[in-house]
Order: structure tokens, then C-alpha cells, then sequence
């Protein structure tokens, strides 16, 4: 493959920048300029395919996100809980789970779901309202999103038990954010997880915000120091490095999987966009902080990258375009068509087995209605 | 007399600005209450003019807002908690149900638990999972404490005050969906007490009992059946615990009739009990047993599922309908 | 055929250790479950015979139980938790609310959940604080999770049987106070199903509904009724969600009256959901209101006092008698 | 006072034994056999009539305890929850606090209680069953026990929340167990009191075991580290050693009262009795470890201590042997001859503002019980 010149990479804002200070307890793999550094305690060795792949999904993802939010401001979702800025703490834990795994995501990890082989449009049935999130947990080892928070973290170190009693040689990584560390249910989660010693491995994308909320609220010390407590190891990653996170993470599955109990992940990043749609940033955050961000973009440093190695051309990169407006189409088209199943299916799953006084209440629901159809013909 | 058109929400914020002013141990908690405003801008505007001591966005965790407002009664504060949204307030339920509501009795009396738990509450929003629900009877089904449910912002703005201002614990109930309704507000008239019903609407046929965001939803039956020659009286519960029975019964001995409406599922919803005690009450007087109409026993559905789960204008006369054919 | 006289406790414990024959995926989750054979000794011995995997002695928290129960189930377990008192169950709520509950309907089907969720329940022990809770009501108006109360051993050892092999999660109350009570159980008979309720007694005069341990307290009223010359009919209703009414909506379309009891607060206790369906099935067989007897609408008071709270015998007649009066 | 000889003391069950091996990480100010040594960060200057005081309240209170264990199997109390083993811990930490502070108990502190200054039959009460708990806690400063595990610390996280307010130079002091710091809501405590600077300490007594979960269930580490993943100091001291926990608590107020937040002080001591009088310890441990625990008598130190420093004579401890005897003999009189408040009181204090309802169902009650008071005089 030809070194490609510098220009390809695209005009990248700030890239002539200084270097946001490196925190010293802070896993990186590859600067915010793109330059490969080493970390003694986290080796990584990815082909130029992979490096490829994972531009790709970044990018992907990223569209997805893009092409979400303006449906959202059209009226074809209801919400929509932007990932901007966080993609590679995702697309790197995504990646470091093997075919066995499974996750448990919040709500905002569309970038695992994507990397987990999840239908865009499984996720976009969510925010416009049809369900609760259209894929099967089971099939794609990526439970559905939780909304109440941090409710998954004791799900996944449930899961995790079952894994030890099956003696299979599978990990769980559970996702939570920065604001869920609060939270009584995700510090049980960490405190049955070390006392089974459970194959759970704790992802805590540390987006720097709760809603309006600053870390420092949650926690006046880095978050991944609450593992020590616990007795377990935690380390602090740079969420906008894929590579850093990709090898974080998959040291601390691995190490799950061996039997090594629990790890903590803390994935420090910045939540580029509002919290959600609904929300209004402006209120409790500045604009310095978001430039100075931006700086760390995680697409940017990985183009950087492989523009200084070497290891994607134009062509290559226009490909991923194409490809990602091809995606942001078929979202779109995929989410406009979308309606909700009939009403009358809500009475359908509440049970395995249905009990006699919904099967009644069922039909009367079917009765009403048919009064309208009546109506309607009229 | 000054008299302003506001919204609930900002009745709300009004009533939360006064009670602050008139007393001093006021204190908000909640997330995002202060730089935000919260979520719905209820507290919009009060941690700038009254500072974090008083507005304070907390840590999140439901049951730190609710077991720490429980030290600061104790320490002679009266905490007024926001849960940002009605299925959050389940981590909090041990504190609200094994603490708030039994310190008073507990104790002896030694200690009471002025707290106001604000919750917006049900649904009609197009909201995700878990941002609709109606959770009012797990509160009026325990003992010590008060459940309120306002309907308008004559209700919100005065409503709040008077619950600041109870000595009990309030789980006050805010109808998100109805933020954004307006109505003339009297700021300087004499409220009506908080822990009473009201008949909103006079009428012989059937009584129709509702409150929070279906109050509304039951005027507009009144008014729809009383174009087919129908009078329906509305009553506007306002307090679910304890529930003010008598105007019910004054006016269901009347009628003979009655239909609850609440979005909650109808099992062992408010119109369980309502229903209980009316009949009882009302035995001889009953043409047709009290019928309810709620949301159906399942879990809320998703956003655009959710007019066929609650309960409407049609499903209300609907129930007209059968009581008066009954 | 196989009868053994068992008291209720170890009818539990032998229904358990069947279905952790039956089913390797069983597996028993709780405080002090394991080694001490939980504070009632209803898992006595299974820890020895069945080891640490599939009797878990748990770090002390509810919300760990549940919670972590959720994802055993997700991985194909069938988990059976103990909550070690009805007043301890709380810290588990939200898990039992927004995720145990609804994890069936959320998922559209692809995933049930298996759980079951044992709680020694309700008063008559001379207990502390917290120990004599009835928190039936607030998992019977929850969409999602089926509630079973026993009253009886051999109810006990195939109910617990029966709900283990349930595909959704049941919230399994065992009378805590009936524990020590005994019958005879035959070991291989053919259980009655579940989730239905069953006429105990026959009568013809009032018909009264008891689930738990007020199920006795019902018999003995009927008893001492009938030295009087009334006859009343006791249905057990056994399962709370779903209610199972057909047999009691026959019941008291012949007798015309029905009284309900149960130790839970009265209001919006299951008598409230009962009396309004069962007044509108038999609405016009009725001869009188249908009447409670529950717990007061106050905290459960101190040992010394539960006497004059809990329902018992007289209070049952008291409220036959005005029912037959009405 | 005069010297003297050792015998005073009386028989020490193994005195003689091997000292138990020292743990680094734990504060100790008396040895086991009595011997004072100093800790680098904990001076503590007693006055003999401190000591004496101390040592008079750790033998009345574990009177108490015994009389009240013996009521319980008479039938007089439904339950009782003893402290034996604890008496040191409590008695240390109670004589901490200053007149301003207010403690939060669980169900076990009665030691505390005792130094409070709550007469011992308020707390009977409640395990007789008459109410639940007779004291009044604002008078104390001494809230009621708390049942549900670990209710109690975020109610002391939200006091010291308003000790801030106030401006007040005063501080709190919440007790849980080692089985309580699993709960989520002892580890949202934590959080809101480091993310809020909150004069609170918490004190967690560690006395090895959670009814029969032995404290390696709840954690791997020693659970004072778990502070340091909050962000605040944890200490571990020596809960058998009154002096030693009496310096360690009363600086950790101290500095909470300066303002620096919170601190977690880990009491290590032992559960010598059963979980409570309903409990069969032999069931899940061993004689062997309650015999090497009886070798570090809170009570046998401080008496082996005051008699090698000369501090008190045959007449003092008989004197103090002398008010215990009579400090059970008013515990039992007093507590035998205790009735529950009338029935109806039950509906008086639901609420501070009577209800209509409620008013109504306490009518229907007195009407219905007044129909057996006729048929009684019958
Ligand atoms: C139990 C609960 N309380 C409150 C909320 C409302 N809420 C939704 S997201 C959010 C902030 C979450 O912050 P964080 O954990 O940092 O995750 P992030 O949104 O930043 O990814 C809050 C308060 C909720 N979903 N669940
Ligand atoms: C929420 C809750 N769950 C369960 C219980 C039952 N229970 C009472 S004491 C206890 C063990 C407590 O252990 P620990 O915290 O170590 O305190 P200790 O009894 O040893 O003083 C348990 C499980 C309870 N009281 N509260
Ligand atoms: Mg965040
Ligand atoms: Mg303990």
C-alpha cells in the first residue's frame, strides 16, 4: 500500500494544538496527533485490517449517530442519546469481545451495538418509540439497553456467575457512566463481583457528565480508584484512543475469563453532544471546554495514524464515506417506514404464560376497539 | 389581587420560589435541579437567586436524595426532593417506605418528616421506557404518607407551598403532560386546603372521579356527553391519601353512578380502593357498580403504543355508557 | 403412595430439594441460606447436599440478589431467592418493578425470567420492627410479577415446586408464622394447579376470601360461625396475581355477601382490588357491601400491640355479622 | 492510690497466651495484656478518672447485656441483640462524640446508647416489644435504632448535611456492620458525604461476622480501605481496645468538624455471642476462634492495664461490680413490670396532622373494642 501524503487526512481542527497534558495514571496507545506510544503494562499488536476495521466502525458509527439526531429534530424519533465523542471507548470495547462475551450496555452504547452485528434499525425502533429495542439479546450477546440506572451492572455480574457455574470461558463487560457510579446498585454490582470473584469486567465510559451533572459531583477522586476499594484492580484509559481501550479491555476479559475476578475500566472521555436531544448543554457547560476536546477527537488521531503509517488511501477512505452514507440512508429510510406493532400485542408479553384475567382483559381491549373499526367504516 | 396567566410549570416554580422566600429551611435536592433548572425547568432560575446550600444538585442516586432529606428534617430542614421522572423513584423506595413514612409513628411523635418528594408523573409525552408511569398506589397503599396529585396550576402553585409547609411527608405528584397548561392564578387568593377532593364539573347522570393529568381528560368527556344530553359531574380528587371521600359520596348518592379514571394500571389502582369505599358508602344508592377505567395491566408500553393504553376521552364515555346501561 | 406429616417449614424445605433434584439449573440465593439453613431453617441441609454453587449464601443485599438473579436467569438459571424478611424486600424493589417484572414484555418474549422471589410474610410472631410486614399488594399491581401466598403444607411443597417451574417470575409468600403447623402431605399426589383459588369450607351464608395466614384464622371463624348457625365458605384464593375469581364470583352470587381478610393495611390491601371486582361480577346479588378486615391504615405496630392489629377471629364475625346485618 | 498487685485483677482467662499477631494496619494504644504503646498518629492523653470512667461503663454495660440476654430466655424480651465483644468499640466511640454530635445507631449499639445517656430501659422497650425504642433522639443525640441495614447512614449523611447549614461546629457518627457495607445505600452514603465534604465518620463495626456470613462474603479487602476508593481516609483500629478507638474516632470527628469530610473508621473487633438471642452461632463457627477472641477482652485489658498502672483498687472495681448488680436489678425490675401503650394509640402518631380517615378507622376501633369490654364486665 503507498504512503499516502500527509493532505489526505483531511483538514484536522486544531491537529497543530499542544498536547493536552498526559495524565500520568491515563493508558494511551496513540496520541491525540496519531503518533503509536507504548504502555508498559499494555502491549497491542493489530494488523493493518484491524486498524482499517476499526476506522470503519468509527466512522460508521459516527454517521449513524449524525444521521439520528437529525431524524430526531424531523419529529422520527422521540429522542435520541447521542454517542459524539465517545466512539472509541466504544468501538474498542465492542471489539475486545469474543464471540461468547456478553455486554450489557446503558443507553448509549449504539458503538458496541454496532461492533456486536446489531441492526441499526433495532436500536432506531427504541428512540422512535415502536419498542424497547428491537434485537435479541441472546443471539447478538448484547442485552437490550437499560434505562434505569445502573440496573444492568447487577444483571451482567448475575450473568457472570452463571458463566463460572456453566465453567465456561466467557467474560461479561458491563457499561455504566460516570453519573451510575453514584449509585447504589453499581457498587453492590462491584461488591458481589469481587466476592464470587466473578468473569465481569466494569466499563465505566467517564464522558465527564451526568446530564448537567460534572464528574466531581459523583466523585471527588478518578473514578477507577473505587476498584481498589472493592479489592479489585482498576485502571484509567483514554476513551478516545480505540487502540488504548481495545487493549484495556481485552486484558481485563481475559483476565476475567482465567479467573481473575473483576476489573474496573474507566474510559475517559467527553460527551461531545447534549445528553440527549431533550437536553440543553449551554446551560451548565462552556464552549472552551468542548474545543479543547475536540481536540481529542477519536476518528481524527486514528486517520492520522494510519495516514502517517501508511495505511489507507484516498480510496479507502472515501469508501468508508460512501459506505457510511450508504448506512445513513438505509437508517433513514428504514426508521421513516417504521410503525409499531398492533396495540393489542402489549397484552401479549407480559407473561410466558398468560394468566386468565389479561386474556380477558385482552378481549375486552378487542371488543373496544372494534368499535371504532365499526365507526371508522361508517 | 394580582393575577397571572402561568403554566403548571412555572406555577410550580413560583410556589417553589415563595416557600423558599417564607422560610429559610427550605432546601431542593435533586439532579439537575440547579444549573440545569431540571429536566423540565421546574426549579429554573432558584440555585442562581437562592445559591447551592438551598438548591442542591446532588450525586445520582434516588436513595441518597431521599435518605439524606430524611437527616435534614431531622436536623430542622424541610427537603423538597425532585425525582427526575416517576420510574426512577423505586431506588428510593426503601428509604420512602420503611423511613420517611414511618419516623413520625416510630418515634413517637418525637420527629416529624416535613419532605416533599416532587414526581412528574404519567405519561402522553412520547417518552422511552421507565418516563411514564403512575406510581401513586405503592404510596396511598402505605401508611404515613401523603400522596397529592394536582391537576392545574391554581393546584400547582398552591399545592406545593402547602406541601412544603405540612409537617408529614408529601409525595407530590406532578402530570408532566399537563406542564404546559395554563390558567389565570390568583397569587394572593386563599387556597383551598390540599388534603381535600373538589367537584370540578356539576352533573346528575354518572360521577366521574380522576386526578392528575386525567382531570382534564374528564372535563372533556363531561363536555362530550353533555352534547348527547348526558351530565356527568367531575370530581377532582386532588389528595390520594387520604383520600377526601365525602364530596364523592354526596354526590354519588346523587347520581347513582361512578367511574374512576387513572392512567395507572387498573389493578389494585386508587379506583381498587375508590371503589371499595363508594360502594360501601354508597350501597344503596349504586344503579351500577363503581366502574374504573385505568391504564390496562400491563407494562407501559412503547411511545407510540401509549394512546391505546391510556385511558381517553372514548374509553371514559365508554364507561358512561355501561354504567348507565347497567 | 408416599404421606408424610410436615410442618409447613419442611414441606418447604422438601418441595426445594425436589426441584433441585428435578432441575440442575435450580439454584438458591439468600442471606444465611446456606451454611445456618436461613434464619427459619427452610433451606436446612440443602447447602451440604447440593453445594456453595447452587446454595448461595449472599453478601447482605437485596438489591444484589434480585438483581443478580436477573442475569442468572438471563443465562439460563432458575434462580430461588430468599429475602430473609417481608421488611427487607424493599431494597429490592426497584429490581422487582423495573426489571424483573418487565424484562419478558421488554424483550417481546425472547427472554423470561425464572425467578423466584421467597419472602417469609406477615405478623404473629412477636417480631421487631420490619419483621411482620404484608407487601403483597405492591407486587399484585405490578404488571409482570404473579404472586402465590400459601397457607398450608402441602400447598407449601408443591407450590414452591410449581412456581420454580414456572416460566415468570413469582413472588412466593410463605406465612411465617404458619411455619410450624402441620399436615399431612402426600408426596405423590397430583397437584392442583398454581395459580388458582379453591373453596376450603363450604357455606351458604357469607363467603369469605383468605390467602396466607388468614387462612386459618377464616376456618376458625367459620368454625365458631357455625356453633352459631352460620355457614360460611372460606376460598383460600392461593394466588393473588392473577386472581382467580370464578370460583369466588360463584361463590357469592348464592351466598349475596363476602368479606375479605387479610393482615396487609386495608387500604388498597387486595380486599380493595377484590371488593370492586367482585361487586361488579355479582352486582346484582349482593345483599350488602363487600367487607374488609385488614391490618389499620397504620405502621405495624410494636410486638405487644400486633394482637390489636392483626385480624383474627372476632373481627372476622364482627364483619359476617354486618354483612348479614346490612 | 497505691500500687497494686497483680492479682487484684483476677483470673485472666489466657493471659498467659501468645499475643495475637499484630496487624500493621491496625491502630492499638493496649495491648491485649494491658500494655500501653503509642501509635505514630494517635496520642491520646487519658486522665486516670477518664480511665476509670471508661472501664466502669464497659463492665455496666456489659451487666446489661447479660441481664438483658438472661430476660430474653425468661420470656420478658422478644429478642435481644447482644454486644458482647463490641463493649470497647462502642463505649470508645460514644465517649468521641461531644454534647453538639448525634449518633446514628443500627440495633446492637447499646453502648453507645449508655454513653448517650439513654436510660437503658428505653432501649429494653423496644425488644420487649412496647415501642420501638423509648428515647427521645434529639434530646440524646442518639437516633432511634435502625432496623433496615444500613438505612441509618445516609439519614446521618443528610444530619451533617445540615450541621453544614447551620454553620454548627458539630459532627455525626453513623455505626453499621461489616454485612451492612454491601448494601448499596452504605456506599451511597459515602459518596454524598465525600462529594459534599459532610461532617459525618463512619464508624463500621467489623465484628467478623453478618449473622452467619463471615466478612470475606461482603469483601477481600479490609473494608476500611473502601474509603480510599470514595476519595476519603480509612482507618482500622483495634475495636477491643477502648482507648484506641476512643483516639482514633474523636480525631476523625475532630476533623470532620474542621471541615476536611468524612472518615471511615473499621473497629475490629469480635461478635463473642450470638447474632441475637434467636441465632445458633454453632452452626456456621468454630470454638476455636471465639477462645482465641476471648484472649482479647475489651474488659480484661483495661482492668489488667489499670492494675499494672495502679489506677484502681479492690474497693473501686467492687464498687463498679456493686453498680452493675444494680444497674440489672433496675433493668429487670423495670423491665418486667412494662405494658405497651393503649391499642388505640396506634393511630396517634401516623402522622403530625391527623387524618380524616384515619381519625375514622380510630373511632371504628375504640367502638369495637368497647363491644368486649361489655361482654368482659358480663
Ligand atoms: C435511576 C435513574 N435515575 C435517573 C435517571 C435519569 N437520567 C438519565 S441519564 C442520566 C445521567 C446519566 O449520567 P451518566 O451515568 O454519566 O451517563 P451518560 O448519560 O453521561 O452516558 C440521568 C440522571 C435514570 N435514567 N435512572
Ligand atoms: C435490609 C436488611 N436486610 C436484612 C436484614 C436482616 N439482618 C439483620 S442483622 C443482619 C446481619 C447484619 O450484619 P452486620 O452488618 O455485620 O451487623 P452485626 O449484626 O454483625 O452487628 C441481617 C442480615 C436487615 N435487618 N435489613
Ligand atoms: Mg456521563
Ligand atoms: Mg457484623
Amino acid at each position: 500500500m503507498p504512503t499516502l501524503p500527509r493532505e489526505v487526512a483531511g483538514p484536522v481542527p486544531g491537529a497543530g494544538a499542544p498536547h493536552p497534558p498526559r495524565q500520568p495514571d491515563l493508558v494511551q496507545l496513540l496520541t491525540p496527533e496519531g503518533r503509536r506510544v507504548e504502555h508498559p503494562g499494555y502491549a497491542i499488536d493489530v494488523s493493518p485490517d484491524e486498524l482499517r476495521g476499526l476506522y470503519r466502525d468509527l466512522v460508521l458509527v459516527r454517521r449513524w449517530d449524525t444521521e439520528a439526531t437529525a431524524l430526531q429534530r424531523q419529529g422520527e424519533l422521540g429522542l435520541w442519546a447521542s454517542l459524539l465523542g465517545q466512539e472509541a471507548a466504544q468501538v474498542g470495547a465492542g471489539h475486545a469481545l469474543a464471540a461468547g462475551d456478553m455486554a450489557f450496555p446503558t443507553y448509549r452504547e449504539h458503538g458496541v451495538a454496532w461492533v456486536r452485528g446489531v441492526d441499526p434499525l433495532h436500536v432506531m425502533s427504541l428512540f422512535r418509540g415502536v419498542d424497547n429495542g428491537g434485537w435479541d439479546p441472546v443471539a447478538t450477546g448484547f442485552h437490550l439497553y437499560t434505562i434505569v440506572i445502573p440496573a444492568q451492572t447487577l444483571h451482567a455480574t448475575g450473568y457472570a456467575m452463571g458463566v463460572q457455574r456453566d465453567g465456561a470461558e466467557s467474560a461479561v463487560l458491563a457499561f455504566f457512566g460516570d453519573g451510575a457510579s453514584s449509585q447504589g446498585e453499581v457498587n453492590e454490582a462491584m461488591i458481589w463481583a469481587a466476592s464470587f470473584a466473578a468473569p465481569v469486567v466494569f466499563f465505566c465510559q467517564n464522558n465527564q457528565y451526568a446530564i448537567s451533572a460534572p464528574t466531581e459531583r459523583q466523585s471527588r477522586v478518578p473514578l477507577y480508584q473505587r476498584a481498589a476499594g472493592f479489592g479489585f484492580p482498576g485502571v484509567r484509559v483514554d476513551g478516545n484512543d480505540v487502540l488504548a481501550v481495545l487493549a484495556v479491555t481485552r486484558a481485563a476479559l481475559a483476565a476475567a475469563r482465567e479467573g481473575q475476578g473483576p476489573t474496573l475500566v474507566e474510559a475517559f472521555t467527553y460527551r461531545m453532544g447534549a445528553h440527549t436531544t431533550s437536553d440543553d448543554p449551554t446551560r451548565y457547560r462552556l464552549a472552551d471546554e468542548l474545543e479543547e476536546w475536540a481536540l481529542r477527537d477519536p476518528i481524527v488521531r486514528l486517520r492520522l495514524h494510519l495516514a502517517e503509517e501508511g495505511l489507507a488511501d484516498e480510496a479507502f477512505l472515501a469508501g468508508v464515506d460512501a459506505e457510511a452514507d450508504d448506512l445513513a440512508a438505509r437508517i433513514r429510510s428504514g426508521t421513516i417506514s417504521m410503525e409499531p406493532p398492533p396495540a393489542v400485542s402489549m397484552f401479549d408479553a407480559v407473561y410466558a404464560e398468560q394468566t386468565a384475567p389479561l386474556a380477558a382483559q385482552r378481549a375486552e381491549f378487542e371488543a373496544y376497539r372494534s368499535t371504532f373499526e365499526g365507526a371508522g367504516q361508517e | 389581587m394580582s393575577t397571572e396567566t402561568l403554566t403548571m410549570g412555572k406555577a410550580l416554580n413560583l410556589g417553589l420560589r415563595r416557600a423558599m422566600e417564607d422560610d429559610a429551611k427550605v432546601v431542593l435536592m435533586g439532579e439537575d435541579i440547579g444549573r440545569l433548572g431540571g429536566v423540565f425547568r421546574i426549579t429554573d432560575g432558584l440555585q442562581k437567586d437562592f445559591g447551592e446550600a438551598r438548591v442542591v444538585d446532588t450525586p445520582l442516586s434516588e436513595a441518597g436524595i431521599i435518605g439524606t432529606a430524611v437527616g435534614l428534617a431531622m436536623r430542622g430542614y424541610r427537603p423538597v426532593c425532585e425525582i427526575q421522572f416517576d420510574g426512577f423513584v423505586f431506588p428510593a423506595f426503601n428509604q420512602l417506605v420503611t423511613q420517611v413514612a414511618k419516623m413520625h409513628a416510630r418515634t413517637r411523635g418525637r420527629l416529624s418528616m416535613p419532605v416533599v418528594v416532587r414526581i412528574p408523573f404519567g405519561g402522553g409525552i412520547g417518552a422511552v421506557e421507565h418516563h411514564s408511569e403512575s406510581p401513586e398506589a405503592y404510596f396511598a397503599h402505605t401508611p404515613g404518607l401523603k400522596v397529592v396529585a394536582v391537576s392545574n396550576p391554581v393546584d400547582a402553585y398552591w399545592g406545593i407551598q402547602q406541601a412544603i409547609a405540612a409537617p408529614d411527608p408529601v409525595i407530590f405528584l406532578e402530570p408532566k403532560r399537563r406542564y404546559w397548561e395554563k390558567a389565570e392564578v390568583d397569587l394572593d387568593a386563599t387556597p383551598e386546603p390540599l388534603f381535600g377532593s373538589r367537584v370540578v364539573r356539576r352533573g346528575d347522570d354518572v360521577t366521574v372521579l380522576a386526578y392528575g393529568p386525567m382531570v382534564k381528560t374528564a372535563l372533556q368527556a363531561a363536555e362530550a356527553a353533555a352534547e348527547e344530553g348526558r351530565s356527568l359531574e367531575v370530581v377532582d380528587l386532588r389528595t390520594l391519601s387520604p383520600l377526601d371521600l365525602d364530596p364523592v359520596v354526596a354526590s354519588v348518592r346523587r347520581t347513582g353512578r361512578c367511574v374512576v379514571v387513572h392512567e395507572a394500571q387498573v389493578t389494585l389502582g386508587m379506583g381498587a380502593e375508590i371503589a371499595a369505599r363508594v360502594t360501601e358508602a354508597c350501597f344503596h344508592s349504586l344503579e351500577a357498580p363503581v366502574l374504573r377505567v385505568g391504564g390496562w395491566d400491563v407494562p407501559y408500553p412503547p411511545a407510540r403504543m401509549e394512546e391505546e393504553y391510556l385511558p381517553d376521552l372514548d374509553r371514559v364515555l365508554d364507561a358512561v355508557d355501561r354504567a348507565m346501561a347497567f
